[in-house]
C-alpha cells in the first residue's frame, strides 16, 4: 500500500516553485511578482521540512523559520521599493520599467 | 663578464630625466631635453664604449655586462639585464633618436612641454629596459610601457585623424604583445612543470625549448611572432603604421620608425629565434617570403604618396622588410647584417624625418605632387637631406648599403627568388626616394615665403651639427662596418 | 699611395669645390668659375700625372706581374666574407685610369670655358671630382663591392649631372631615369656577386676568377654581370636613358656618356674575362646584344634632329661595337675600342658643345649650317672626330673598329651574323655621322642671321682640350690595345686582315657617301623619329605601369584587403556587441527567463554529461 | 489508501491550484486571496510531516504578516482592479518561458526523484522528538544554541529591512541635502 | 561564544558602531554628519581590529558555521577601507543629488557586515542569511534616489531578480540538505569525500547554488541585471557594488565551488561538468563584457560590461583553482586589484557634475585634458590598469589568473581572454582618446574635483601604481591566506 513518503512532498514543493518562478517571469504586476517569489520561498520551505523528514532531523524545520524571516524582511523592502517606483511613475506595471537598456 | 651595477644607470638616468623635467621652467624645456638626452647620450656610450668600440668580437665579449635584480622573487621575476654588442647599439641608438627628436622644434614645446619632455625621457627608459632585458616578462613589461606615452604623444600633439590612428595603433600593436604574453606564460608554465622553478629568464626558456618538439612550439612561436611582425611592422600587419607616423607628431614618428620599430628587431633577434631556433626553420619559406613581400608591397605603396611622411613611412616598412630578410636567414651572419642594417635604418630614418620637418617648418603646405624647388633657397638643408635620402637608398659607401649587401648576401642561399624579389625593393627605392628628394628640392622657382613666423632661413648651426654627426657615423659607419659586426 | 692619391685627388677637388659652394651660395655669393675649374682641373691633372707615373712603373715591371696594389683598410668582414678596400692598378686599369684622367682632365679644362656663365660652377666642378673619384674607384677597385661602389657612384654623379639644370623638371626626370634604369642593371650586378659568393667564397676580382665554378653558374654569373653592363653601358634593352641623359651639360656627356661612365660595362666584362668567356651562352649573348645595339642605334641615329642625340645614339651604336667584340671573346680589342672611342667621342661632344656654345644653345641640326667658316677650330676638330669614327685610316677609329670586325669573323665566337651586323651598323655610323657633319657645318647657314653672326669660336680653354683631342683621335690608335687579353684572340685565319680593313673602310665609304649624295644639298628639315619607339614602350611599361602597380598595391591590396581586414574585424567585434547588446531588453523578466533557459541548459548538461551518476 | 495520502492529496492540490490561480488571476486581490489559500494547504502539509511549529508560523507569518502587507500595498497604490497582464507579452515570451519552466520542473522532479529511498543520517524520528520534549522545544533549543548566529545576524537583517523600509518609504526626500 | 571575543572584536566594533550610528542619527535628526562621522570612526576602527588580528589562525567558531580566518580579517578590512573611501568620496555625490541622508549610512555599514558575515559563513543557510544582510541594502541603495524612476526601476529589477535568484540559492541549499542532511559545509565536504551513490540532487544541488553566485558577480548569462543596476543606481552605490559586493560574491562563490572534493575519483565525472559550465561561462563572460562595452556610452554601463569581462577573468582563476585549493590566490590579488582600480574610478566619477540627467556619458570626458588634467591623469591610470597594462597592478592581476589558468591546461580559453583583453583595451582607450585628443563638447559635464574624492582617487592611483611596480607585499600577504579549509 502506498504510504505518504517525504519524495512526494518534494515534488509537490518543485512544482510549486517552478509555478512561482513562471509567475515572476509571466505577471506584469509587480505586486504579483512580489508574490511569486514568496510562492518560489514557500516551495523550497516545503523541500527543506520533507528532506529534515527524509534525513530524520529537524534542522530543516530551524532553517524555514530563519527563511520566513528574511521572506517578511524582504517583502517588505520589496513593497517599500514597489511603493517608491509608484511614487515617480504611477505604476506597478513592469513593462513600464524597462528604461534601462542596451 | 663581468657583473656589476652599472647597468641600472641606464634606466635609472632617463627616470631622473622625467623628474627634473618638472622642476624645469617651461621656457627651457627644449634645452634642458636636448642637454639632458646629450648628456645620457655620453654616458651611455662611454658605458658602452668597450663593446662599441672593441676591435674583435672576442674583444667585445670581455665586456658583456649582466646585472640581476631581484623585483618579484615571490612570482620569479627579476629585473635581468644585459649589455653586449647588439643592446649596446639599440641603447645607444635609442638615446640618439631621443635626441633627435628633442631638438625639434614644435608645438609640443609650446603646449604642455614638460609632459612632453617627460614622455620623451620616459620613453628612453623603457626602451632601454627592453633592450636590455632577458628576462621576458621584464621586456614585455617594458615593450608594453612604450605604448602609455606613445598614445599620449600621439594623442596630445598629433594631427587631425589622431584619435582614430593611435588607437588603430595601440590596438594592433596590444593585440600582438598580448598574444605574446600569453606565449610567455605557457613557456613560463612549461618550465615549471619540467623543471620545477617560475623562470623567464630567457637562458633557462631556452634550454627548456631546446628539448620540446619544435612542432609543439608553434603556437608560441607564433605568438612572439604576431607581436614582433606587428611591431616592426611585417605586412601584411601594416595596417596601423601609415596613419600613426602621418598623425603622430614629428618627434613620436621619428621615436616610432627610429627605435619603436627596433624593438620587434630585438625581439627576433632576442627572443624568438633563441627560443625557438627549430620551429624558425620549419617556417623559413614563408618567414622569408614575408620579408620579401614586404620589401615590396611597401616600395610600392610608397611610390604612389603623395605626403612625405606617409612615403617615408612605407619606406620604413620597406626597409624594415631587408632587417627581417636578414633575421630570417636565420644564419648568425645574416643576424648581424639585420643589426648592422637597423642601425642604418635608425639613423637614416630619424635624419630624413628631421629634415622633412625642417623643410616643413619652411614650407607649410608639402604635397609631393608637383615639384617645390627649394633646394636653392636652403642649399645646406637641402644637400643634407640628400644624402640622408642616398644613405636611404642605400648606397655604396653609407651605413645602410653595407647592411643591406650583407643581409642580401646571406639571404640569397635560403632563397634565392625572394633575394631577387627583394633586390627589385632597391630599385623601387630609388623611385620613390628620388621622387621624394625631387619633388621637394627640384623642379620649379620657389620664393621664400614672406609670411612672419615661417622660418626662412637654411638649416640652423645646432641642426646642422646634429646633421652632420649623424651623417658622419652613417659615412664612416659605411666604410667601416666592421666596427658594427661584431656578431650577436 | 700613389693609387690613392690617384684617387683621393678628385675627392679633395670634390670637397673643396662642394663645401665652397654651400659657403657661397647660403651666402648668396657667386664662386669665381676660374678658380673653381682650376681647382678641378688641378685635382685632375694631378690625378692624371700620378697615373701616368703609376702607367711607367707598371711598364718597368715584368709581364706577369704587373699589379700594383694598395690596401686602404678593411671594409667588411663578416663570416667568411671578407672584403679589404683596396685598390689595384694592372694595365687594364691603367687603360681606363688614363683615360679617365687624362681625357678628365681636358673636359674639366674645356668646363672652365664652356660653363662659365653658370651660376653654380663650384656645384659642378664638384660634381665632376666626384664623377671622376668614383669612376677610378670603379675601376682601380680590387673587390666586387668596391667596383659596385664606384659603379653606383658614378651612377649617383650621373643623375646629378644630368639633372644639372634641375629647374627644368624634365632634366631632373632625365637624370631619374638614367639612375633607375641603371639600378636596375645594378640588382643584376647584386645578385652575380651573391652567386659569386654562394659558389666561389669570395669577392676579389682576383680570386672569383680564379675559382672553379660549374658551367650552370658561371652561365648565369655572366649574363647577370652583362645585365649590369647593359645597364651602365646602355645597351639592349636598358639603353633608353642615354639618349635623354644629353639633358646634362655637354661636357658631361663627353666625360661621363661618352668617354668613361658607359665604358665601364667593358671594363667590368674585360676585367672577369675569364669567367665571362668560359661560358659560351654569355659570350654569344653579348655579341648579339651588342650587336643588336649597335644596329638599332645606329638606325634610331639616322633619324635624329639633335645634335647631342645623334651623338648619344653613336655612343650607343659604339659601345655595341665594344660589346660584340668582347662578346666574341677579343676582350682586348673591345678594350682599345674604348680608349680610341674615348678620344674621338669626347672631341665630337665637346666640339658639338662648342658649336651649341657659339650658337646660344641652338641643338637642332637643321637649324645649323655652314659654321665651318664660322667655327674653323671647331670644324676641323670635329672633321677629325668624323673621320675616327668613320673609320677612315689613319684616324684611331680605323683601327679598333676594324679589329672589331676582323675578330667578329674569325674569333672562335665570332661568326656572320655578327659580322653583318657589325658591317651595317659600320655603314650606317658612316651614314649618320655624315649627315650630322654635313647639316653642321656645309650647305647655308639655316639660323637667324643674327645668330650665325653671334656665332664666334671658343676661347682656348675650350679650343686646346679639341686640339688635344683631336690629335688623340688621329694618333690613339697607333699603339695597339696597350693591353694583352688574350682570351678568344684571333688564330691564324685564312681570311686576310687587310681585306677586312679594305671592306671596312668601303663600307664607310659608301655610307659617307650615301649621306653626301643625301644632304650635301638638299636640307629640308626632318621631324626626329622615333624608330622603334623603344622609349615609348618603356614608358608605358615601365612608368606606367608601375604607377598602375603602385595605385593596384594600393587600392587593391592595402584598401581592399589589408585595410579592409582591420575594418571588417572592427566592425565584427562591434556587430557582435551590438548582437549582443539585443537580448539587454531592459526586462527583469525576460532576463529571468534567459537565466532560466541557461540553468535548464546547464541541468540538461548536468544529466547528459551525468547520466552515469546516481542509481536511475 | 492512508489518511496521510489523502491528506497529502487534498493539500498539495489546493497548493498546486492556488499557486496556479496567483499566476492566473486577473486581479492582485484576488492572487494575494490565492496566495493565502496556499499558503493553508501549505501549514497543512507542514503539520502532515509533524513540523508543528513551522506549521504554526506559517500560519502566522505569511498569512498573519506578509499577505496583510501585501493587501494593505495592493490598497494602497489602488490596484485591486483586474488588469489581463498575461495577455500583454508575446505568444513567443510566454511559450519559450513555460517551456523552459517546464524543463525546469521535470529536471527538479527528476533529481528529487532519486532521493527515495535515502538513508538518513539523523535518528530523530517522530517517537523520538516527543521522547525530548516535542518538535517545539528542540527547535527552540536549537535557535538559541547552534543557530545563535543566524539569529544575530537575523536581527541584523531585520534591522536593514527597516531603515530601508524607512528610507524608501519617507514621504519628502530631502532636496538639496545639507551642502556642507 | 565570549571565548572568541579577540578574533570576534572587528564583528564586535562594526556592529555596535551599526547601532551606536543608529543612534546617532536618531539623536540628532536635523543633520546628517554625526552618522556619516559616526560610520567612519565605526569602519576606521573596524579596519585597524582587523589589521591586528590578520596574523591570527584561522579558527571555526559558533559551533562551526562561521570561519574565522586571516582572509576573512583581510575582506572585513578591506571592506571597512572601501567603506571609508565611499563614504569620503562618495561625500560630494550625496549632497549634490539630494541623498544625504542618515539611512544612507546604516546600510552602507549593514551592507558591509552582511558582505563580510557571507565570506566568512561555513553553513549554507547562514550564507542565505548574509547574502540578503547584504542584498537588502543593496537594493534599498540603488533605488536611493527615489525621485530618479532610473534609480527606482534599476531597484526594481534588481530585487525582483535578486529575489528570485534568492530562492534558487535556497533550493540548491535544500537540495544539499537533502543529499547530506546537513547545511555545515565542513559536513558537506566531509560527506563528498566518501563516495555516494545519491550524486544527483548533490551535484544538482551544487549547481543550483553555483548558478545563484554567477548571477552576483554577474557572470554571463546571468549578468542581464548588472549593466541596468549599475547604470541606475547612484554612483557611490555601484562602486560599493562592484567593489564590496562583487568581491564578497566571488570569494563565498570561490569557497562555494569547493565543498566538493574534486580530488576525489567518484566525482572526476561532476568535476568535469563543474569545470565545462565554468569554462563556458568564464568564456561567455568575456565575449559579453568585451564585445559590447565597446558599443557603450554611459561610463557607469561601461564600467557594468568591464566587470562582467573582469568575472570572466576571474573565472578563469577559479578554473585555475579548481581541485587545488592553494591556486585560489590569483582570484584574491585580481580581487584586490580591481577593487583597487575599481574605487578610485568612481572616486573619480562622483566629481562628475553631468548636464543632463542621464548619467555620466562618454561625451562628459571630452577635452578633460585642457580642463583638469591631474583628472586626465588619474582616469588614465585607471583605465590602463582596467586593460591591464604595465606598472599598474592590472597587469599583475591578469599575470596570475592567466599563469593559474594556463597552469590548469586552460590555454584556449586564455588566448580566448587576450583576445577580448585586446577588445576591452580599446574600450579603454576610447575615454583616454576623448580626454586628450578632443575638445570639450559643449554638452560635456563639469568636472570639480571634491576634497575627499580627489584624496580618494589619488589614493587609489598610488595604489595602483604602487603595487604595478612593487607587488611583493601584496602577493605574499595574499599567497599566504589560505582560503579554503
Amino acid at each position: 500500500m502506498i504510504t505518504l513518503e517525504p519524495w512526494m512532498m518534494l515534488v509537490v514543493s518543485m512544482i510549486i516553485f517552478c509555478i512561482g518562478l513562471l509567475g515572476v517571469i509571466l505577471r506584469k504586476n509587480l505586486l504579483i511578482m512580489l508574490m511569486c517569489v514568496e510562492l518560489m520561498l514557500n516551495g523550497v520551505n516545503l523541500s527543506f521540512v520533507a528532506f529534515s523528514k527524509m534525513h530524520q532531523i529537524l534542522d530543516g524545520h530551524l532553517t524555514v523559520l530563519f527563511v520566513m524571516t528574511v521572506a517578511a524582511a524582504e517583502s517588505a523592502v520589496g513593497l517599500g521599493l514597489v511603493i517608491a517606483l509608484f511614487r515617480n511613475l504611477r505604476t506597478v506595471d513592469s513593462d513600464q520599467i524597462q528604461m534601462l537598456r542596451d | 663578464m663581468e657583473t656589476s651595477s652599472s647597468l641600472s644607470f641606464l634606466l635609472t638616468l632617463p627616470l631622473i630625466g622625467v623628474l627634473i623635467a618638472w622642476v624645469m621652467p617651461k621656457a627651457v624645456q627644449r634645452l634642458y631635453a636636448i642637454f639632458g638626452s646629450a648628456l645620457i647620450l655620453a654616458l651611455t656610450v662611454y658605458e658602452t664604449s668597450g663593446l662599441l668600440f672593441a676591435k674583435s668580437a672576442d674583444l667585445a665579449k670581455t665586456f658583456v655586462v649582466d646585472q640581476k635584480l631581484s623585483w618579484v622573487p615571490e612570482i620569479g621575476f627579476s629585473l635581468s639585464l644585459r649589455l653586449d654588442s647588439v643592446s649596446a647599439w639599440f641603447v645607444v641608438l635609442n638615446t640618439l633618436v631621443a635626441l633627435v627628436a628633442f631638438s625639434l622644434r614644435g608645438v609640443w614645446y609650446r603646449k604642455y612641454p614638460r609632459l612632453f619632455t617627460s614622455f620623451g625621457f620616459f620613453l628612453v627608459f623603457a626602451l632601454n629596459a627592453a633592450f636590455l632585458s632577458t628576462d621576458l616578462i621584464t621586456f614585455y613589461l617594458a615593450y608594453e610601457a612604450v605604448f602609455i606615452p606613445m598614445i599620449f604623444m600621439v594623442g596630445i600633439w598629433g594631427e587631425n585623424q589622431k584619435a582614430a590612428s593611435v588607437l588603430r595603433f595601440f590596438i594592433m600593436s596590444f593585440l600582438g604583445s598580448i598574444l605574446m604574453l600569453v606565449s610567455i606564460f605557457y613557456l613560463v608554465y612549461l618550465n615549471h612543470e619540467a623543471s620545477g622553478v617560475y623562470s623567464a629568464q630567457i637562458t633557462d626558456l631556452i634550454h627548456f625549448t631546446a628539448t620540446q618538439d619544435p612542432v609543439k612550439l608553434c603556437w608560441p612561436f607564433m605568438g612572439f611572432f604576431a607581436a614582433f611582425a606587428i611591431k616592426v611592422p611585417l605586412v601584411p600587419f601594416h595596417g596601423w603604421l601609415k596613419d600613426v607616423y602621418t598623425n603622430a607628431p614629428m618627434p613620436g614618428t621619428i621615436w616610432m620608425s627610429g627605435i619603436l620599430s627596433k624593438l620587434g628587431v630585438i625581439g627576433m633577434i632576442r627572443f624568438v629565434l633563441p627560443l625557438f631556433p627549430q620551429t624558425a626553420a620549419m617556417h623559413q619559406g614563408w618567414l622569408v617570403t614575408l620579408a620579401a613581400i614586404s620589401i615590396v608591397y611597401a616600395a610600392l605603396l610608397a611610390i604612389r604618396s603623395n605626403d612625405g611622411k606617409s612615403l617615408l613611412a612605407y619606406s620604413s616598412i620597406s626597409h624594415l622588410g631587408f632587417v627581417m630578410l636578414g633575421i630570417f636567414s636565420l644564419k648568425s651572419n645574416g643576424i648581424t647584417a639585420a643589426i648592422l642594417l637597423s642601425v642604418g635604418h635608425t639613423l637614416v630614418s630619424a635624419l630624413l624625418f628631421f629634415l622633412y620637418h625642417q623643410v616643413e617648418e619652411r614650407q607649410a603646405e608639402l604635397n609631393l605632387e608637383s615639384p617645390h624647388g627649394l633646394a636653392p633657397l636652403y642649399p645646406v638643408l637641402f644637400v643634407s637631406l640628400f644624402v640622408s635620402v642616398l644613405a636611404s637608398v642605400s648606397l655604396p659607401g653609407t651605413l645602410n648599403f653595407g647592411g643591406e649587401f650583407l643581409v642580401l648576401l646571406n639571404a640569397y642561399p635560403v632563397s634565392a627568388l625572394c633575394t631577387i624579389l627583394s633586390g627589385l625593393g632597391v630599385i623601387l627605392g630609388a623611385v620613390y626616394m628620388l621622387k621624394f628628394y625631387q619633388q621637394l628640392g627640384l623642379g620649379s622657382d620657389a620664393q621664400k615665403p614672406t609670411s612672419s613666423g615661417v622660418i626662412t632661413k637654411d638649416i640652423g648651426a645646432y641642426d646642422l651639427v646634429l646633421v652632420l654627426m649623424l651623417l658622419s657615423v652613417i659615412v664612416y659607419g659605411g666604410l667601416q662596418p666592421a666596427m658594427f659586426l661584431k656578431g650577436n | 699611395m700613389n693609387n690613392t692619391l690617384i684617387i683621393l685627388l678628385p675627392l679633395l677637388g670634390f670637397f673643396i669645390n662642394g663645401v665652397w659652394h654651400l659657403i657661397a651660395s647660403s651666402k648668396g655669393k657667386k664662386v669665381s668659375p676660374f678658380a673653381s675649374g682650376t681647382i678641378a682641373t688641378l685635382a685632375m691633372a694631378g690625378s692624371f700625372a700620378l697615373a701616368l707615373t703609376q702607367f711607367l712603373k707598371l711598364r718597368a715591371m715584368p709581364v706577369e706581374s704587373r699589379l700594383i696594389e694598395e690596401t686602404l683598410f678593411q671594409w667588411m668582414k663578416l663570416g667568411g666574407l671578407s672584403v679589404d678596400f683596396a685598390l689595384r692598378f694592372d694595365s687594364l686599369s691603367a687603360v681606363f685610369t688614363l683615360v679617365i684622367t687624362g681625357v678628365g682632365t681636358l673636359i674639366h679644362l674645356y668646363s672652365v670655358g664652356y660653363m662659365s656663365d653658370e651660376e653654380n660652377i663650384a656645384k659642378y666642378f664638384s660634381y665632376l671630382n666626384f664623377f671622376c673619384f668614383m669612376m677610378l674607384n670603379l675601376v682601380l677597385g680590387a673587390t666586387l663591392p668596391h667596383v659596385f661602389l664606384g659603379w653606383e657612384g658614378v651612377g649617383l654623379a650621373s643623375y646629378l649631372l644630368i639633372g644639372f639644370w634641375y629647374k627644368e623638371m624634365p632634366n631632373v626626370l632625365a637624370g631619374q631615369k638614367a639612375f633607375i634604369m641603371n639600378r636596375i642593371g645594378d640588382l643584376g650586378f647584386l645578385i652575380a656577386m651573391f652567386i659569386g659568393f654562394k659558389f666561389a667564397g669570395t669577392l676579389d676580382l682576383l680570386e672569383i676568377q680564379k675559382a672553379v665554378l660549374s658551367p650552370h653558374v658561371v652561365t648565369v654569373f655572366g649574363l647577370l654581370i652583362f645585365f649590369a653592363c647593359t645597364g651602365k653601358s646602355a645597351q639592349i634593352p636598358l639603353f633608353t636613358w642615354l639618349p635623354d641623359a644629353m639633358a646634362g651639360p655637354t661636357p658631361v656627356s663627353a666625360l661621363i656618356h661618352a668617354a668613361t661612365m658607359v665604358t665601364s660595362g667593358i671594363y667590368l666584362l674585360a676585367r672577369l674575362n675569364p669567367i665571362i668567356a668560359a661560358s659560351d651562352i654569355v659570350l654569344s649573348t653579348i655579341a648579339i646584344v651588342g650587336g643588336l645595339t649597335a644596329l638599332v642605334a645606329a638606325i634610331i641615329a639616322c633619324f635624329q634632329s639633335d645634335l647631342k642625340k645623334v651623338l648619344a645614339y653613336s655612343t650607343v651604336s659604339q659601345l655595341g661595337f665594344m660589346f660584340m667584340a668582347c662578346g666574341v671573346g677579343a676582350f682586348q680589342v673591345g678594350v682599345f675600342h674604348v680608349m680610341t672611342h674615348a678620344f674621338f667621342k669626347a672631341l665630337l661632344f665637346l666640339a658639338a658643345g662648342s658649336v651649341i656654345h657659339a650658337l646660344h644653345g641652338e641643338q637642332n641640326i637643321f637649324e645649323m649650317g655652314g659654321l665651318r667658316k664660322k667655327l674653323p677650330l671647331t670644324f676641323i676638330t670635329f672633321t677629325a672626330g668624323w673621320a675616327a669614327i668613320l673609320g677612315l685610316p689613319p684616324f684611331s677609329g680605323f683601327f679598333s673598329k676594324d679589329e672589331i670586325i676582323y675578330e667578329t669573323l674569325v674569333s672562335h665566337h665570332g661568326n656572320k651574323i655578327i659580322f653583318g651586323l657589325a658591317i651595317i651598323s659600320a655603314a650606317l655610323t658612316a651614314f649618320y655621322m655624315t649627315r650630322l657633319y654635313l647639316l653642321v657645318f656645309f650647305g647655308n647657314a639655316r639660323m637667324d642671321k643674327k645668330k650665325f653672326d653671334h656665332a664666334h669660336e671658343s676661347p682656348w680653354v675650350m679650343g686646346a682640350p679639341l686640339a688635344v683631342l683631336a690629335t688623340l683621335s688621329l694618333v690613339g690608335g697607333w699603339f695597339g690595345a696597350p693591353v694583352s687579353l688574350d682570351h678568344g684572340a684571333a688564330e691564324v685565319s685564312e681570311i686576310s686582315p687587310h681585306l677586312i680593313m679594305f671592306v671596312s673602310v668601303v663600307i664607310a665609304t659608301l655610307g659617307a657617301g650615301l649621306a653626301f649624295f643625301k644632304y650635301s644639298k638638299n636640307t629640308k628639315v626632318e621631324k626626329t623619329t622615333d624608330v622603334f619607339g623603344i622609349d615609348r614602350i618603356y614608358g608605358v611599361a615601365f612608368g606606367r605601369g608601375l604607377q598602375k602597380l603602385s595605385s593596384g598595391a594600393a587600392k587593391y591590396v592595402e584598401e581592399w584587403v589589408v585595410q579592409r581586414i582591420i575594418q571588417v574585424s572592427a566592425a565584427l567585434v562591434d556587430l557582435s556587441g551590438n548582437m549582443i547588446k539585443v537580448l539587454q531588453v531592459g526586462s527583469a523578466q525576460a532576463y529571468l527567463m534567459m537565466i532560466v533557459l541557461a540553468v535548464v541548459a546547464i541541468f540538461a548538461w548536468f544529466f547528459l554529461g551525468a547520466g552515469i551518476y546516481g542509481n536511475f | 489508501m492512508d489518511f496521510g495520502l489523502l491528506a497529502f492529496s487534498i493539500f498539495s492540490t489546493i497548493a498546486i491550484l492556488g499557486s496556479i490561480m496567483v499566476i492566473l488571476k486577473k486581479s492582485p486581490v484576488a492572487a494575494a486571496f490565492s496566495l493565502v489559500l496556499v499558503f493553508f494547504a501549505f501549514a497543512g502539509l507542514y503539520a502532515l510531516m509533524g513540523a508543528h511549529l513551522v506549521a504554526a508560523l506559517q500560519i502566522l507569518v505569511y498569512t498573519g504578516a506578509i499577505m496583510v502587507l501585501f493587501v494593505f500595498v495592493i490598497m494602497l497604490l489602488s490596484q485591486d482592479e483586474p488588469v489581463n497582464d498575461l495577455k500583454e507579452s508575446s505568444g513567443l515570451f510566454k511559450g519559450v518561458s513555460v517551456l523552459g519552466i517546464l524543463g525546469l520542473m521535470g529536471l527538479l522532479i527528476r533529481a528529487v526523484l532519486t532521493a527515495r529511498g535515502m538513508v538518513p543520517t539523523g535518528t530523530l524520528t517522530d517517537e523520538k522528538i516527543v521522547s525530548m520534549g516535542g518538535n517545539v522545544r528542540l527547535i527552540s533549543e536549537g535557535i538559541f544554541t547552534d543557530h545563535v548566529f543566524h539569529f544575530e545576524l537575523t536581527s541584523f537583517l531585520l534591522l536593514g529591512a527597516v531603515v530601508s523600509t524607512v528610507a524608501l518609504a519617507k514621504r519628502k526626500a530631502v532636496s538639496g541635502g545639507s551642502k556642507a | 561564544m565570549i571565548d572568541h571575543l579577540d578574533v570576534m572584536m572587528p564583528w564586535a566594533l562594526l556592529s555596535g558602531g551599526i547601532l551606536i550610528t543608529l543612534l546617532v542619527s536618531v539623536i540628532r535628526v536635523d543633520t546628517k554628519r554625526p552618522a556619516q562621522i559616526s560610520a567612519v570612526i565605526t569602519l576606521l576602527a573596524t579596519l585597524i581590529s582587523c589589521l591586528g588580528l590578520l596574523q591570527v589562525p584561522a579558527e571555526t567558531v559558533f559551533s562551526g558555521i562561521v570561519e574565522i580566518s586571516p582572509l576573512t580579517h583581510f575582506i572585513l578590512a578591506l571592506f571597512s577601507a572601501i567603506g571609508i573611501l565611499f563614504i569620503l568620496g562618495g561625500d560630494r555625490y550625496l549632497n549634490k543629488e539630494g541623498l544625504h541622508l542618515s539611512d544612507y549610512y546604516h546600510l552602507l555599514l549593514i551592507l558591509i557586515l552582511g558582505a563580510s558575515a557571507l565570506t566568512c559563513s561555513k553553513d549554507l543557510v547562514v550564507t542565505f542569511i548574509s547574502l540578503e544582510v547584504m542584498s537588502l541594502p543593496a537594493y534599498t541603495l540603488t533605488g536611493f534616489r527615489r525621485n530618479d524612476s532610473r534609480s527606482n526601476e534599476a531597484a526594481i529589477k534588481y530585487y525582483i531578480l535578486g529575489g528570485a535568484i534568492g530562492a534558487v540559492f535556497l533550493l540548491g541549499t535544500s537540495f544539499m540538505f537533502g543529499a547530506t542532511g546537513s547545511t555545515n559545509l565542513n559536513t558537506i565536504f566531509t560527506w563528498s569525500q566518501s563516495g555516494h551513490s545519491d550524486m544527483v540532487i548533490f551535484g544538482m544541488g551544487h549547481l543550483l547554488i553555483l548558478i545563484a553566485f554567477m548571477f552576483k558577480v554577474a557572470a554571463a548569462p546571468f549578468h542581464f541585471w548588472k549593466p541596468d543596476v549599475y547604470e541606475g543606481a547612484p554612483t557611490p552605490v555601484t562602486g560599493i557594488m562592484a567593489t564590496v559586493v562583487t568581491t564578497a560574491a566571488f570569494v563565498t562563490l570561490v569557497r562555494l565551488i569547493h565543498i566538493v572534493d574534486f580530488n576525489n575519483p567518484s566525482w572526476a565525472t561532476y568535476a568535469v561538468t563543474v569545470k565545462h559550465v565554468i569554462r563556458w561561462m568564464a568564456a561567455l563572460s568575456l565575449i559579453v563584457g568585451s564585445a559590447v562595452i565597446i558599443t557603450q556610452k554611459n561610463l557607469k554601463r561601461m564600467l557594468a560590461y568591464s566587470s562582467i569581462s573582469h568575472t570572466g577573468y576571474l573565472l578563469l582563476g577559479v578554473l585555475g583553482s579548481l581541485g587545488k585549493g592553494e591556486e585560489i590566490q590569483s582570484v584574491m590579488i585580481y580581487l584586490f586589484g580591481y577593487t583597487l582600480m575599481t574605487s578610485g574610478i568612481f572616486a573619480l566619477m562622483s566629481q562628475s557634475e553631468p548636464k543632463a540627467d542621464t548619467g555620466i556619458e562618454l561625451i562628459d570626458l571630452t577635452g578633460l585634458m585642457k580642463r583638469s588634467p591631474i583628472q586626465t591623469m588619474l582616469w588614465s591610470i585607471f583605465f590602463f590598469s582596467m586593460a591591464g597594462m604595465p606598472f599598474t597592478v592590472g597587469f599583475f592581476t591578469k599575470y596570475f589568473v592567466f599563469m593559474s589558468s594556463i597552469g590548469s591546461g586552460e590555454t584556449p580559453l586564455v588566448v580566448l581572454a587576450a583576445l577580448c583583453t585586446v577588445v576591452s583595451a580599446y574600450a579603454y582607450m576610447r575615454p583616454i582618446a576623448l580626454m586628450v585628443m578632443r575638445d570639450a563638447d559643449p554638452t560635456a559635464a563639469n568636472w570639480n574635483s571634491g576634497f575627499w574624492s580627489q584624496i580618494v582617487a589619488v589614493a587609489a592611483a598610488a595604489g595602483v601604481v604602487f603595487l604595478g611596480v612593487m607587488p611583493n607585499a601584496m602577493i605574499q600577504y595574499l599567497k599566504g591566506i589560505p582560503l579554503i579549509h
